[in-house]
């Protein structure tokens, strides 16, 4: 059934809705005022585990690495950029410059399209990305910098949290134990 | 009497004593503890934690602190453009001024304790209360900013909204005991016949016209953030601005402090005995608590409202308040007439 | 009666509104609300106030404007997607689905059913964050601070949701050329149901705190009121103008993906008046959650099916649908980084949060857009800041700013 | 009522004036193309037809054919049936010379896009109330960035 338009009015108001409104408001806050929902994430004491799946960072499998060069052309920051390296072939032994994917994180946007335009899987995301960096340089990685996830802090020095969807509360913040 | 005794004496000269504990003391750590209690209780209702990470353990308690050290090292900016005498002069001209009704308020029934003694107490405490206002004004119009000169032409308004229930509710309080002296006026409340609950209706004007009269939430008007930035104090940084802030809480303790005796009771259920524990600081003790309890009530109420257009609380305040007001003075003569106390 | 001049438009013949105010003179101080300015956000309003009451205004915007109509002339179409989302990036679903579908008229294809329930689910769980976004905006701008905390809180919920679905909080680049990025993980549902649940009780506190509080209601009522007849002929939109007694959504009125299936209200308030505003945006989060219920249903009872369109799924290598059907993630076809399309014109609108959104977009054939045309709801609204505002009060410039949900990003583009 | 139906509606309505008319991909858009004389007159007609707001105006430069394509795209918020369509009234005029007519007296709407197209593409819009740039600052709008000569200059993918 397609949706249909329905008029509604504003209630008027009176004296005694006045009142009433009065007492709601004030009993509503007195009512969080002695039971609070929080759900503040207390950062960076703890931290969100966050779920599969996230777009984070992304990290270069160099081994399914076919240098088609997608990952680049699609990137809509142009963050992800080509190199011409040499690349030795195990098997022939033959060296060639060969065009290969890094990424510039003073621009990835995390659009992930790079990592669903790559054919072969070569790219994947890693769960996070909170990192600080102390200049712009060290944002850049080059080939061997992306083949690994940059160094997480926040996972060594805080408490992994999730949240948890509640039809009371709305999120309720778990604490992740002993899940590896 | 050695000088040991006499440095005592004079410490010990209850105006003296007055002017540290209740002047600068006490204010301090109540303001303190009130703008921490603000700001958590707002976290509370709104599902948040608040201050915390200055002291974790005593939840963010000397986050206060923190801030009062921040805001004395900030550098005091005063524009070119401003009338600097005017501009310095008028937030420390308001803070003296908001903390002065004190001198009339007896947090004791022993005359040794009194600041000043005098016979009409309550009167002259509203007629001091109604002094700082005016510097908000000047230090608004002293700092020739758009926005200062509507904050201060508003903070012109609500004078004329609210001074008039105030006078009119707190004096209710005098009319029904028949006496204008504080000391009287407590005294006559004693064995639970509190004016705030024989006197309703002007106990809740007088409430309502110091929310007006302190800005307080709903009537957050003079310094609304979200249309004249921060009203007369638009132009102050640093321990200028603070001073002006300070004033106003201190000016809500105040006006605390005048409910819980006029309304409240003041030292009651107390009696004060002989000695300056028993005469002396636990009265003021309590009278402090009803009155940080009233302030806390008053914080709370943030949480819950929004902030009321200018010539609607001015309706609020002359159309409904004001005959209000007058209703509970008119209550006041009638149990005055019944003989109630 | 000489000497006063009728708000602030002197040119036009149409009778806008307005009080009758005194002529711009002396005594008339001009005020500048913004860039700066606590309660503007990245525009500035000028006002011209005598006393009390603003005698004119005129709005000057484009603080945050980043010429998106120009940069998407220089890359290719799918390239645009991610940009047009940064317009209002907790909208983005709502925003950049015109575009898509404008794109894919112009290419001939049809998502599968599967896809359009996708986006419609992720479009209305980005419509209620970003209501709640502006309803948090507007308590703040009266003051209300807790209202400027629970909305936001709520609206994590949503967020939280849509994290889930998409794998990122805001910029979900989610509807792509065809179909869409990735299928519902398992138990989404459930977790959707109960965030549903959860909204509905927590609408009644905001009724509670907010939209019943007498102060609140105080300030709204009769503020910034907007006609019937005057809406259409500024030509606002959005729940701006159902407020308004405007019968127009495009949802119901051009409906698009699967709109038309689904059984829910489009609500019209009469008042025109700021808090017939709020009331609508409340209105319009209940039908909403009754959409996302829906879906839900539909989701549940449907299996998995493909969620790219048979043109480009056809071709795709085992490794894809391997990794769809593992991941319920979509891989984009490698034709995407240099897809070119047909030449033609299309139009396309869809219903964002704060109003519609059209996109016109011409191709002449290569791989880029040689035209793309956003007119986003935030700027159409914001004539309403020069043409309501004359006539208020000064403190009634935050309501109805706050009310008519202006976005400035949005706006700028 | 389909689009077909409503192009020959448009054509009763607008009678001589209409040079070309165009359903596009979707059969929900309708280019109606005009005189540039006629334009206001055209516009009239059409407010009264139904349409009753600008719902975008758009201004697309063929440099290579030397011209501006002025599109007036209008919607209809009153008349149900005309709701569904949206009506790009459209005019060219040439590039060395953007002249044109304002439709401010007819559509209230019109005037801020108007003077967006003006800032993007420098069309003068002749009897506009208040005729200056809407989101760009001065200088940047002297450049008229939206017109093709102006190139943005992107990076490169493969970096050298």
């Amino acid at each position: 059934m397609p949706p249909q338009p329905v008029h509604k009015r504003v209630h008027p108001r009176g004296v005694f809705s006045r009142f009433k409104g009065n007492i709601e408001a004030i009993t509503i806050g007195v009512k969080f005022f002695f039971n609070p929902e929080r759900s503040t994430l207390i950062y960076p004491k703890e931290y969100i585990k966050l779920k599969d799946g996230y777009r984070g960072f992304i990290v270069l499998i160099k081994d399914k690495c076919i240098n088609c060069g997608s990952c680049a052309r699609i990137c809509p920051a142009a963050a992800m950029k080509l190199i011409r390296l040499p690349f030795t072939d195990p098997k022939t032994g033959r060296t060639r410059m060969k065009l290969w994917p890094v990424i510039n994180y003073n621009r990835c946007i995390f659009c992930g399209y790079c990592v669903d335009v790559c054919p072969t899987e070569a790219l994947y995301h890693v769960p996070y990305h909170d990192v600080v960096w102390d200049t712009m340089e060290e944002a850049e990685t080059d080939l061997e910098k992306f083949q690994k996830p940059p160094e997480w802090k926040t996972e060594k020095e805080g408490i992994p949290v999730r949240y948890v969807f509640d039809e009371k509360k709305g999120l309720v913040k778990v604490r992740v134990e002993g899940e590896e | 009497m050695g000088a040991l005794e006499i440095l005592w004496k004079i410490i010990s000269w209850p105006p003296l004593w007055q002017l540290i504990v209740l002047g600068l003391i006490v204010p301090l750590l109540v303001v303190i503890y009130i703008l921490w209690f603000e700001r958590k209780t707002a976290a509370r209702v709104q599902r948040r934690i608040g201050p915390l990470h200055v002291s974790p353990k005593i939840a963010g308690g000397l986050q206060l602190l923190a801030d009062l050290i921040r805001y004395s090292f900030q550098e005091i900016i005063i524009p070119k453009t401003v009338d600097k005498a005017a501009f310095i002069s008028a937030p420390l001209i308001a803070l003296i001024l908001s903390i002065l009704p004190v001198v009339g308020v007896p947090f004791t029934d022993k005359p040794e304790w009194f600041p000043i003694p005098m016979d009409y107490s309550l009167l002259v405490v509203l007629a001091l209360v109604t002094l700082s206002p005016i510097f908000l004004i000047v230090a608004g119009w002293a700092s020739n900013n758009k926005f200062s000169i509507i904050g201060g032409m508003r903070e012109a308004f609500m004078i004329t909204a609210y001074e008039l229930i105030i006078i009119v509710s707190v004096a209710s309080a005098g009319v029904a005991v028949g006496s204008y002296n504080i000391v009287d006026i407590v005294h006559a409340q004693t064995g639970w016949k509190l004016l705030g609950l024989l006197n309703p209706i002007a106990f809740f004007t007088a409430f309502v016209g110091v929310l007006l009269a302190t800005s307080g939430f709903p009537f957050e008007i003079p310094e609304s953030e979200h249309e004249v930035v921060a009203g007369a104090f638009t132009e102050y940084s640093g321990l200028m601005y603070g001073i002006n802030m300070g004033a106003a809480y201190l000016k809500r303790m105040v006006y605390s402090i005048v409910l819980s005796v006029a309304f409240l009771g003041g030292w009651l259920p107390y009696t004060p005995g002989e000695g300056f524990v028993s005469g002396y600081l636990i009265p003021s003790i309590v009278i402090m608590v009803k009155a940080t309890i009233l302030m806390m009530i008053f914080s709370f109420l943030r949480a819950v409202y929004g902030r009321y257009r200018l010539d609607q609380a001015l309706d609020l305040a002359w159309k409904i308040m004001f005959p209000l007001a007058a209703i509970g003075f008119g209550l006041s003569l009638a149990e005055a007439y019944l003989g109630i106390f | 009666m000489s000497g006063f001049v009728r708000g602030s438009v002197g040119y036009n013949d149409l009778g806008l509104p307005g009080m009758w105010t005194r002529r711009i003179g002396k005594d008339v101080y001009e005020v500048f609300i913004g860039p700066q300015h606590p309660g503007s956000g990245h525009t500035r309003i000028i006002i011209w106030v005598d006393g009390d009451i603003i005698v004119d205004s005129e709005i000057d915007m484009g603080y945050v404007h980043r010429t998106m109509e120009k940069l998407s002339e220089g890359r290719q179409w799918i390239k645009a997607i991610p940009l047009f989302e940064r317009m209002a990036i907790h909208d983005a679903c709502n925003v950049t689905l015109p575009y898509v579908r404008a794109v894919e008229k112009l290419l001939d294809v049809e998502p599968p059913e599967r896809a359009s329930y996708l986006r419609v689910l992720l479009c209305e769980i980005n419509r209620i964050a970003a209501f709640l976004y502006g309803f948090g905006i507007f308590g703040v701008f009266l003051g209300h601070s807790t209202m400027y905390m629970w909305p936001f809180g709520d609206r994590e919920v949503w967020v939280e949701l849509a994290e889930w679905l998409t794998g990122a909080r805001l910029t979900h680049t989610y509807p792509v050329f065809g179909g869409v990025r990735r299928d519902v993980p398992a138990g989404f549902t459930d977790a959707l149901r109960k965030a549903i649940r959860y909204m509905r009780r927590r609408l009644e506190d905001y009724r509670k705190i907010f939209v019943d509080n007498p102060v609140i209601r105080s300030r709204l009522e009769g503020v910034g009121v907007i006609p019937k007849k005057i809406a259409v002929e500024l030509g606002i939109t959005g729940p701006n103008l159902r407020a308004s007694g405007v019968e127009y959504d495009v949802r119901m009125n051009h409906p698009y993906e699967v709109y038309d299936r689904l059984d829910f209200e489009i609500p019209v308030f009469e008042e025109g008046d700021a808090y017939a505003r709020v009331l609508q945006r409340v209105e319009e989060i209940k039908q909403s959650l009754r959409i996302l219920e829906q879906v839900a249903d539909w989701l549940d009872k449907h299996e998995k099916t493909p969620i790219m369109a048979e043109k480009f799924w056809k071709t795709a290598p085992p490794l894809y649908k391997k990794v769809f059907q593992e991941q319920g993630r979509v891989k984009l076809p490698a034709t995407f980084a240099i897809m070119k399309v047909p030449a033609g014109k299309a139009y396309e609108r869809g219903e964002t949060a704060r109003g519609e959104i059209s996109y016109y977009v011409e191709s002449n054939g290569a791989n880029k857009p040689y035209r793309v045309r956003i007119h986003s709801p935030s700027a159409r609204n914001a004539i309403v800041f020069k043409y309501i505002l004359p006539g208020h009060r000064v403190m009634d410039l935050p309501a109805i700013y706050g009310s008519i949900d202006y976005f400035p990003p949005e706006a700028d583009r | 009522m389909n689009a077909q139906e409503l192009v020959e509606r448009i054509k009763a309505v607008l009678g001589d004036t209409v040079k070309k008319i165009e359903v596009h991909k979707g059969e929900d858009y309708i280019e109606v193309e005009v005189d540039k004389d006629s334009i206001i007159d055209a516009a009239r007609k059409m407010k009264e037809f139904g349409f009753d707001h600008v719902h975008d105006l758009t201004v697309v430069d063929y440099m290579k054919e030397g011209y501006f394509r002025v599109i007036y795209n209008l919607g209809s918020y009153t008349v149900k049936e005309l709701s569904y369509f949206i009506v790009g009234l459209a005019y060219n005029i040439p590039r060395d010379n953007p002249q044109t007519v304002s439709l401010t007296r007819v559509y209230t709407t019109a005037e801020f896009q108007e003077r967006e197209a003006f800032e993007g593409f420098g069309v003068i819009f002749e009897g506009h109330p208040d005729l200056k740039p809407l989101l760009l600052a001065p200088p940047v709008a002297e450049q008229r960035p939206l017109r093709k000569d102006f190139i943005v200059k992107e990076e490169p993918e493969i970096k050298r």
